[in-house]
């Protein structure tokens, strides 16, 4: 009875898993009325859960170092709750359409499932946890990919994700069970003493991280990205491109100081090439798109290639600015998303040239979508450019001049694609405008939400300041 | 003598004061007021002459004072450049001559300009001029003669484009001040060399002393001479573009597009002897130096007198015969200077006849030359043309211009007892002290000189009848007054003792005729004299016995001898075309398109790899696979 | 608290202020209100920092203070001003004030517009206030974006095409600044990213040279620096005045202060070995930029060629390293400040009159509007560097500053630089003898009235400025060279 | 845990699991490359996490017997490929709703 008391360790879990269950089993019982009030209850359960959650605890290991509580865990674990939020808020215009009303209550479980996926993730200290969080992660979120039954798209990135997940698993385990072969253990804990940098540890060292950069959609493993993302319901586009990417992140910067300190040389190696890779391809594809949604999948491409920036160094410096760019990451493009899904659910216009002389008839929203667009592209006084600024130290600090060179050489293309935006709302002339229209409160909180954050989380040092306590380095 | 303080800042006072009011001024206002202000300047000016040459001999040799200075501007730990007054006998003899001629030109313009649109601002840029050609001769240092180099070019400038509707004007508005910055870049230059070695500016300082503060210029070489050399040859370059030596003549004929009592001022009295003035106050480093710099002056001047003499023959438009005339006559004084071999002016010693010649020279020219650009004034007025062919027979319509100018053009020719005579024949005697050939050189410019004048005096006021419709008025009073009162100085000013005043060591020097040279002189322009009789006199029929002669030589001379379409080729041709539109161009298209084509090159990237994302489920695997393995062997080879 | 905050404060407030007016009333309330009050602390700062200096106070920099901002990264906001900031924000000033009044009658979205025109100088004042090298780079930054919008939504001719390569040069200027900043910090173990903190520091000399590099091209772009200047003639001749106003008139002295506080400020040795390369560019830029105003047509673009070579006066006087140089250029930042500010603001005047900006297509305009057309001259004057006027002081303090070199190789380069001056009165006079003088070419423009009373104010303060520089630059001078006395021996 | 007897000596080598469990990781990712129909790659997706399921269970065999890491494990991504295989069913079928087949050629409407 023992072992059980360990679950109170695993209290964000608990409590989401509470949650989980209660939605679960309201809708199952409430009948159409009660499922009026489903989407609120929702979201203020989702906030009570990230309020009571938001104080990082010291850390801890339970069930034998399977699951190992990190303070920074905790952090990335309020970010993903507060993205969520945030994804939930904008998620009322999505089930207004009376054909998919019945799955409301799918989409929040679904959700919040993958949610408790990356907790797993973030905060495992094992391979089989890590791995069954990974699924638990990409499993229901292919099912959120495909929700829109009637729509060709949302099914042909339902299948493509879904399996190219399934492929990635495959690779990843492969590379497991080589690690597992190598060194006989899979606890996180155990490990690195174990890798000594032979070529069949580090084979299954890049077959492992291969499934993880997938999921980060690194450069060459993104290309499902922009088919997904596109297909996908925009709501499920924009948890996909902050709140998984985040997680994985997180993991991968976790495994990487802590289980393959000692393949440092490889992984830098790798990292660097990858990154080049990453930020360039991803800008290269986002400058032609003309479709909001996949625009904004290659430009996360490209983020995600900053973010990576942050994992170079092995320093805690690194990781905390990691987490400070998911943080405000989080902000700049989940307001986007915001406005495009505020503008896709009252007209289904989606391409950039619709937004042509947005600014006239919308006013706000433009400005909204000007802050992300500049908080992207790291103009300040936006958090973008704080954030980037810091995470570009954090590689500066341990000598990649060059790679942040060419990182920053990048901000400029960047930038072309995002002022494109800018320019179509408030430079460019349409005979016909979107027209005026009424954004739902909900969708109105997450904005003023991340307006706040985008115009508040940089200038304010306090955040960045917190979140520096956590950071820990190559182990 | 501080009140001298007062010379420059009238006229500064009166420009920014007619300036500013403008229209709100009536043009009688702006007129009176700024004649008002320029007769104090001139009493000021009269004053300080006065002053000067009855108190400041010392052992018999006239002091250089500084009644004030400041400091402008510092440009270093040592450099510093000032703002002040000099007086010596040759700034005080230029007070008197700009002042004068500046009243003069007041007074004249009162009548000349009367009813002309912008009559305020002319009187204002009047005063401008004024002002900045007196601060150019008080000058105490090198570096302030450079700013009112710069701020004469600039009256100049605006004076010539005073009718700015007329192309004509604003084009040689243009051509005069470009030319001249063009050879004040070298005066620049010869600034910073000179100041680099010297580390000052100060006149005083680099010449006062034993010349030790030189020794360093002169000690370091560049390409085969010393850099005192030059510093010296570069600011000879500027003095020469000011006063229109050849080949930086080529504004000043143009320059005549301006009114014409401007003409007079600035480019026949004043501004255009500001070359002579440069090299006559750096005089004693160029002839205790550089003498080799000297006599490259000397060969330039000479050239320029006869050159300009040459053309000034065939010209037909009286203001451009006055330029031409002009850029001879500052040849003759660049001349005198260029051939003085040493500081000294005594009996034994006739090394510094050439400076004092030249100083009077410039005195005298300044009198009779303006007095023929009022006068040649005077008949534009009357007939509203510059065009010889317009003109004949104006001696009975215009009396008064008619006599004064005939005084003018005695003098310029060089009959005795008139100034242009003593001043000239001073010149040409130190020529012929110099060598014969320089000699005999002069004497045949003052042949031509004489010719040209009286071909142009005989043409206005002989020859055949005027058969204008309006039957020409003598000009007013206004007019006439200043006609009389230059032609009086030109009368007399030959007895002037002007080496008592003026010579290069500052020591009094009582000047003799040289009776040779003096016969010489005046034979040769008697000749030129009755050939310009002979030919013009009577009727048009013999005018045209000189083009038919020599028709190719007379072509060349009327078209200038083509340097003007030589300009026009470097500066329209080849820096225009070749130089300028080619570096547009490649601005446009190489540079920015290099920066054009990093977008492009990225927009092409773009598209080749787009194939990437083809959308095939397959092809995605296979990438990842692919990418997999390829990092693995990356990372095992690390 | 720091008095140099109301250079912040004030910016902000009129931010604040702004968003919350109702019509074009206000928002000109706010505007003037705001602009006066940066005027009067612009002045109020100036004689207060010639009292300190007089009193004795022999500190690199006065006014200092530093808070803590960032402490992970040690980065503080630092503020301290000497000399040199004093002055630019005094030009800053004038020209925000000035740029108001020229926008009088700017449309359409006015509140926007002067929104984004508060931005921008936020962010220039910001620049010039500060000691740190983070907030440096920030407000760089937070100047640079606001062009974007203000060019493309407000410009003319090609506008988004102008205000996108404006932004992208810009920036890609300030991706290679962000390395080298960072390198800086990061290769010395600084413990702090204070200007004053890091130049006691030694950094490696192979690093140097790579920092150097890095931070002089990344605030040379913007100080037009030769070859990445074409950004300027396209931008300039794109935004609408009151931002060409202030981007050429200010914005650029950025990049000439920015290497000078950064690069030349805290890399000496490199600066010594890469000077030359650098001279070099610079030299031609002097006289390219001057060589291609020639061809120009259109007024716009003369004047920003224009710029292109007065700035690069500037950057070369910077690298010539003598104190009399250094002192020569931040006197030709201030005079072609004021200067260019004021050609702009008499293009965009008669640019609102003509409807054209080509020369080709004008002609006599003097007559029609005199005091446009004297006001002109007068600019061009001072850009072909009339004694008098403020082009001439610090143009002749720099080849003087410039020929104190003792090495030949810079004194020739000195004379290329010099000559210049031909060749920029060569093309100020075609301009203004093309299109002010002359007959008319247009009937049409016969009916133009003359300047009003906004437009005069405008006017006659830039005139003023650049006749004060120009006649009594002693002052100035030495304030500014017993600044940079600490910094060149 | 109970009696395991591990008997090395004249039984099948490691390495033979292993090239098995690399053979049949190849021929599903080949299957994955080369099958048109959907349902085909997804049994290759299996085959390919059945090979790592033979990989673990003979690493832990072979290398680590006296513990079960590797069996629970492969156990794990057994259940978890079942879950996996639903889903991707159940999406598969929605594919054939919209297109009307199941050809991987299909399913290519967003690219570039």
């Amino acid at each position: 009875m023992e072992n059980f008391s360990n679950f109170l360790y695993m209290r964000e879990e608990l409590s989401l898993v509470v949650l989980i269950v209660f939605l679960l089993l309201y809708d199952l019982i409430a009948g159409k009325r009660g499922m009026r009030y489903f989407q609120p209850a929702a979201i203020g359960l989702m906030a009570l859960h990230t309020l009571i959650n938001i104080i990082p605890r010291a850390e801890v290991s339970a069930f034998g170092g399977m699951y190992t509580y990190l303070p920074m865990a905790g952090v990335v674990k309020s970010i993903l709750n507060l993205a969520t939020l945030t994804v939930f808020l904008q998620a009322k215009e999505l089930f207004s359409s009376s054909k998919q009303r019945q799955r409301r209550g799918e989409y929040y479980f679904l959700t919040l499932v993958t949610l408790l996926g990356m907790y797993f993730m973030v905060s495992s200290g094992h391979f089989l946890l890590f791995f069954i969080g990974i699924e638990m992660a990409s499993i229901p979120l292919s099912t959120l990919v495909a929700m829109d039954k009637k729509c060709k798209k949302s099914a042909e990135a339902g299948a493509k994700y879904i399996l190219l997940a399934a492929f990635s698993s495959g690779i990843l385990l492969f590379g497991i069970s080589y690690l597992y072969g190598t060194t006989g253990t899979l606890y996180f804990a155990d490990m690195p003493p174990l890798i000594s940098a032979n070529a069949l540890q580090i084979m299954g060292f890049v077959f492992f991280a291969a499934g993880l950069f997938f999921k980060l959609s690194f450069v060459p493993f993104h290309l499902w990205a922009g088919d997904v993302y596109e297909g996908a319901p925009t709501n499920v586009t924009s948890y996909l491109s902050v709140v998984s990417k985040g997680a994985a992140a997180f993991a991968l910067v976790v495994l990487l100081f802590k289980v393959f300190g000692n393949l440092v040389v490889q992984w830098q190696g790798i990292l660097y090439a990858i990154i080049i890779l990453t930020i360039t391809v991803g800008n290269l594809f986002a400058i032609r798109q003309e479709n909001m949604k996949r625009f904004l999948a290659f430009s996360s491409i490209s983020q995600a290639g900053y973010i990576a920036l942050g994992m170079m160094g092995g320093t805690a410096l690194g990781m905390n600015m990691l987490v400070y760019y998911l943080f405000v990451y989080l902000f700049s493009n989940l307001a986007a998303f915001g406005v495009v899904i505020s503008i896709e659910n009252k007209t289904g216009k989606l391409n950039i040239s619709d937004y042509n002389g947005l600014y006239s008839t919308n006013p706000k929203l433009s400005v909204v979508m000007m802050l992300a667009m500049f908080s992207l592209g790291g103009i300040p006084p936006f958090a973008g450019f704080f954030s980037k600024f810091f995470i570009f130290s954090a590689a500066v600090e341990q000598g990649f001049y060059v790679l942040v060179l060419i990182a920053a050489l990048n901000t400029v293309i960047s930038l072309y694609y995002y002022l494109k935006v800018v320019k179509a709302m408030f430079i460019n002339h349409s005979d016909n405008p979107i027209p005026t229209l009424r954004t739902d409160g909900y969708n109105r909180v997450s904005l003023i939400l991340c307006t706040i954050g985008i115009l508040v989380t940089g200038v304010v040092s306090l955040f960045v300041e917190s979140i520096s306590h956590f950071g820990f380095g190559v182990q | 003598m501080e009140y001298t303080l007062l010379i420059l800042l009238l006229p500064m006072l009166s420009f920014v004061g007619i300036g500013l009011l403008g229209r709100k001024l009536s043009h009688r206002a702006a007129g009176i007021s700024g004649t008002l202000v320029l007769t104090a300047v001139t009493l000021l000016s009269y004053l300080t002459a006065f002053d000067y040459f009855t108190t400041q001999k010392v052992n018999g040799v006239w002091q250089a004072i500084q009644p004030y200075n400041t400091t402008w501007l510092n440009v270093g730990e040592r450099l510093h450049i000032d703002l002040g007054i000099l007086l010596d006998p040759i700034s005080v003899m230029m007070l008197v001559v700009i002042s004068t001629v500046s009243l003069m030109v007041h007074i004249y313009s009162l009548g000349y300009m009367k009813g002309e649109k912008g009559f305020q601002r002319y009187y204002s840029f009047l005063s401008l001029f004024t002002f900045s050609m007196m601060g150019l001769v008080l000058a105490t240092n090198i570096f302030q003669m450079y700013i009112f180099w710069e701020l004469v070019g600039v009256s100049s400038y605006l004076l010539i484009g005073f009718y700015y509707t007329k192309p004509e004007a604003v084009a040689a508005s243009k051509k005069a001040f470009i030319v001249t910055r063009f050879a004040d870049l070298f005066f620049l230059i010869g600034i910073l060399v000179l100041s680099y070695f010297t580390q000052t500016f100060d006149f005083e300082a680099i010449m006062g002393g034993d010349g030790s503060i030189l020794s360093s210029a002169l000690g370091t070489t560049f390409l085969g001479a010393s850099a005192l050399t030059w510093a010296m040859a570069l600011v000879f370059i500027g003095a020469a573009g000011k006063s229109a030596m050849f080949p930086l003549h080529v504004w000043l004929p143009d320059a005549m597009e301006g009114p014409t009592p401007v003409s007079a001022l600035i480019h026949a009295a004043t501004m255009v002897v500001a070359g002579v003035f440069l090299v006559a106050r750096l005089f004693p480093i160029y002839i205790g130096f550089t003498p080799e710099v000297l006599q490259g002056i000397a060969y330039v001047g000479a050239f320029t007198a006869l050159f300009a003499a040459i053309i000034a023959v065939v010209q037909t438009d009286i203001k451009r015969v006055l330029a031409f005339s002009t850029i001879s006559q500052i040849g003759f004084m660049m001349v005198a200077l260029g051939v003085s071999t040493s500081m000294k002016l005594t009996p034994e010693d006739h090394g510094g006849l050439g400076y004092m010649a030249s100083m009077f020279h410039l005195f005298t020219h300044a009198m009779f030359k303006s007095l023929l650009f009022l006068g040649a004034g005077s008949v534009i007025l009357a007939v509203n043309s510059n065009d010889m062919k317009d003109m004949g027979g104006l001696r009975k319509h215009l009396p008064i211009t008619h006599v004064t100018f005939l005084v003018a053009c005695l003098a310029i020719a060089g009959i005795p007892p008139l100034s242009g005579f003593v001043s000239k024949d001073e010149i040409v005697t130190a020529a012929y002290q110099f060598s014969t050939g320089m000699g005999i050189w002069m004497t045949v410019t003052a042949g031509f000189t004489a010719f040209y004048m009286f071909r142009l005096y005989f043409r206005i006021f002989w020859g055949k009848e005027y058969r204008g419709e309006v039957k020409p008025k003598e000009s007013p009073r206004s007019m006439t007054y200043p006609l009389i009162f230059l032609a009086l100085i030109t009368l007399v000013g030959g007895f002037i003792p002007f080496g008592q005043f003026v010579t290069a060591d500052g020591a009094p020097y009582t000047i003799r005729l040289n009776s040779t040279v003096a016969i010489i002189s005046v034979v040769v322009a008697l000749v030129g004299i009755g050939l310009a009789t002979l030919l013009y006199r009577k009727e048009e029929k013999r005018a045209s016995w000189l083009p038919s002669r020599s028709s190719g030589l007379y072509k060349a001379a009327y078209n200038r001898f083509y340097i003007d379409d030589a300009y026009l080729f470097v500066t329209k041709k080849i820096i225009f075309n070749n130089i300028s539109r080619p570096l547009a161009w490649f601005d446009r298209h190489v540079i920015d398109g290099a920066m054009n084509g990093l977008a492009w090159i990225t927009n092409r990237a773009s598209d080749a790899i787009k194939g990437f994302q083809s959308g095939s489920l397959q092809w995605y695997a296979w990438v990842f696979l692919l990418g997999t393995l390829l990092i693995t062997l990356f990372a095992i080879l690390l | 608290m720091n008095f140099l905050i109301v250079f912040i404060l004030i910016p902000l407030l009129m931010l604040f202020a702004l968003f919350a007016t109702r019509n074009r009333k206000q928002v000109l309330a706010v505007m003037v209100t705001g602009s006066s009050a940066l005027v009067l602390a612009s002045i109020y700062l100036t004689v207060r920092y010639i009292l300190l200096r007089n009193s004795g106070v022999a500190e690199t920099m006065l006014f200092t203070s530093s808070y803590t901002w960032f402490e992970p990264l040690n980065i503080g906001f630092s503020l301290g001003v000497d000399a040199v900031s004093v002055t630019m924000l005094a030009l800053s000033a004038i020209i925000v004030f000035t740029g108001t009044f020229v926008s009088w009658k700017i449309k359409p979205l006015t509140k926007e517009f002067f929104i984004w025109f508060c931005l921008l100088s936020l962010g220039v004042f910001g620049f010039f206030i500060t000691t740190d090298l983070f907030t440096l780079f920030m407000f760089y930054e937070i100047a640079l974006i606001p062009m974007y919008l203000l060019i493309g939504i407000w410009g003319s001719g090609r506008r988004e095409y102008s205000a996108m390569k404006l932004t992208l040069m810009l920036m890609g200027a300030a991706s290679l600044l962000i390395v080298g900043i960072l390198g800086i910090y990061f290769s010395t173990g600084a413990v702090s990213m204070n200007l004053l903190d890091l130049k006691e520091i030694d950094i490696p000399l192979n690093l140097q040279l790579l920092f150097f590099t890095l931070t002089f091209v990344g605030f040379g772009v913007l100080g037009a620096l030769f070859p990445f200047h074409t950004w300027s003639p396209d931008g300039h001749a794109a935004a609408p005045t009151a931002v060409s106003m202030l981007h050429a008139g200010v914005l650029m002295k950025l990049g000439g202060y920015g290497c000078f506080r950064v690069s030349i400020g805290l890399m000496p040795e490199a600066t010594e070995i890469l000077a030359p390369v650098f001279i070099v560019l610079t030299a031609i830029g002097v006289i390219y930029g001057a060589l291609s105003a020639i061809h120009q047509t259109d007024l716009k673009y003369i004047n920003a060629y224009s710029s292109v070579s007065h700035c690069n006066l500037v950057l070369f006087a910077i690298l010539m390293l003598t104190r009399t140089a250094m002192t020569g250029a931040v006197l030709q930042m201030i005079s072609h400040g004021l200067m260019t500010a004021l050609f702009f603001a008499l293009i965009g005047m008669i640019y609102e009159r003509t409807h054209t900006r080509m020369i080709t297509e004008m002609g006599g305009l003097m007559k029609v509007i005199p005091f446009l057309g004297v006001s002109f001259v007068i600019a061009g004057l001072a850009s072909l560097g009339l004694p008098g006027l403020s082009g001439f002081a610090a143009e002749m303090t720099i080849f003087v500053g410039a020929f104190e070199n003792a090495d030949l190789f810079r004194r020739v380069l000195t004379i290329v630089a010099v000559s210049s001056i031909v060749v920029t009165a060569v093309y100020i006079l075609r301009m203004v003898g093309k299109f002010l003088f002359g007959p008319m070419q247009n009937r049409k423009h016969l009916a133009s009235i003359d300047a009003v009373w906004y437009e005069k104010l405008a006017v006659v303060i830039l005139i003023a400025g650049i006749a004060y520089i120009g006649m009594f630059p002693l002052g100035l001078s030495n304030l500014i060279s017993d600044s940079l006395a600490v910094i060149i021996k | 845990m109970g009696e395991i007897i591990v008997n090395t000596a004249g039984a099948i080598p490691l390495t033979a699991y292993l090239i098995v469990g690399l053979v049949m990781f190849f021929a599903g990712i080949y299957g994955f490359f080369a099958r048109k129909n959907l349902i085909m790659i997804l049994i290759s997706v299996e085959l390919v996490l059945n090979a790592v399921d033979i990989n673990f269970a003979a690493f832990n065999r072979y290398l680590f017997p006296d513990q079960m890491e590797g069996m629970f494990y492969a156990l794990f991504v057994i259940a978890i490929a079942a879950c996996e295989t639903a889903v991707a069913i159940a999406i598969i079928i929605n594919v054939y709703r919209n297109f009307g087949n199941v050809e991987v050629d299909n399913i290519q409407q967003m690219k570039e």
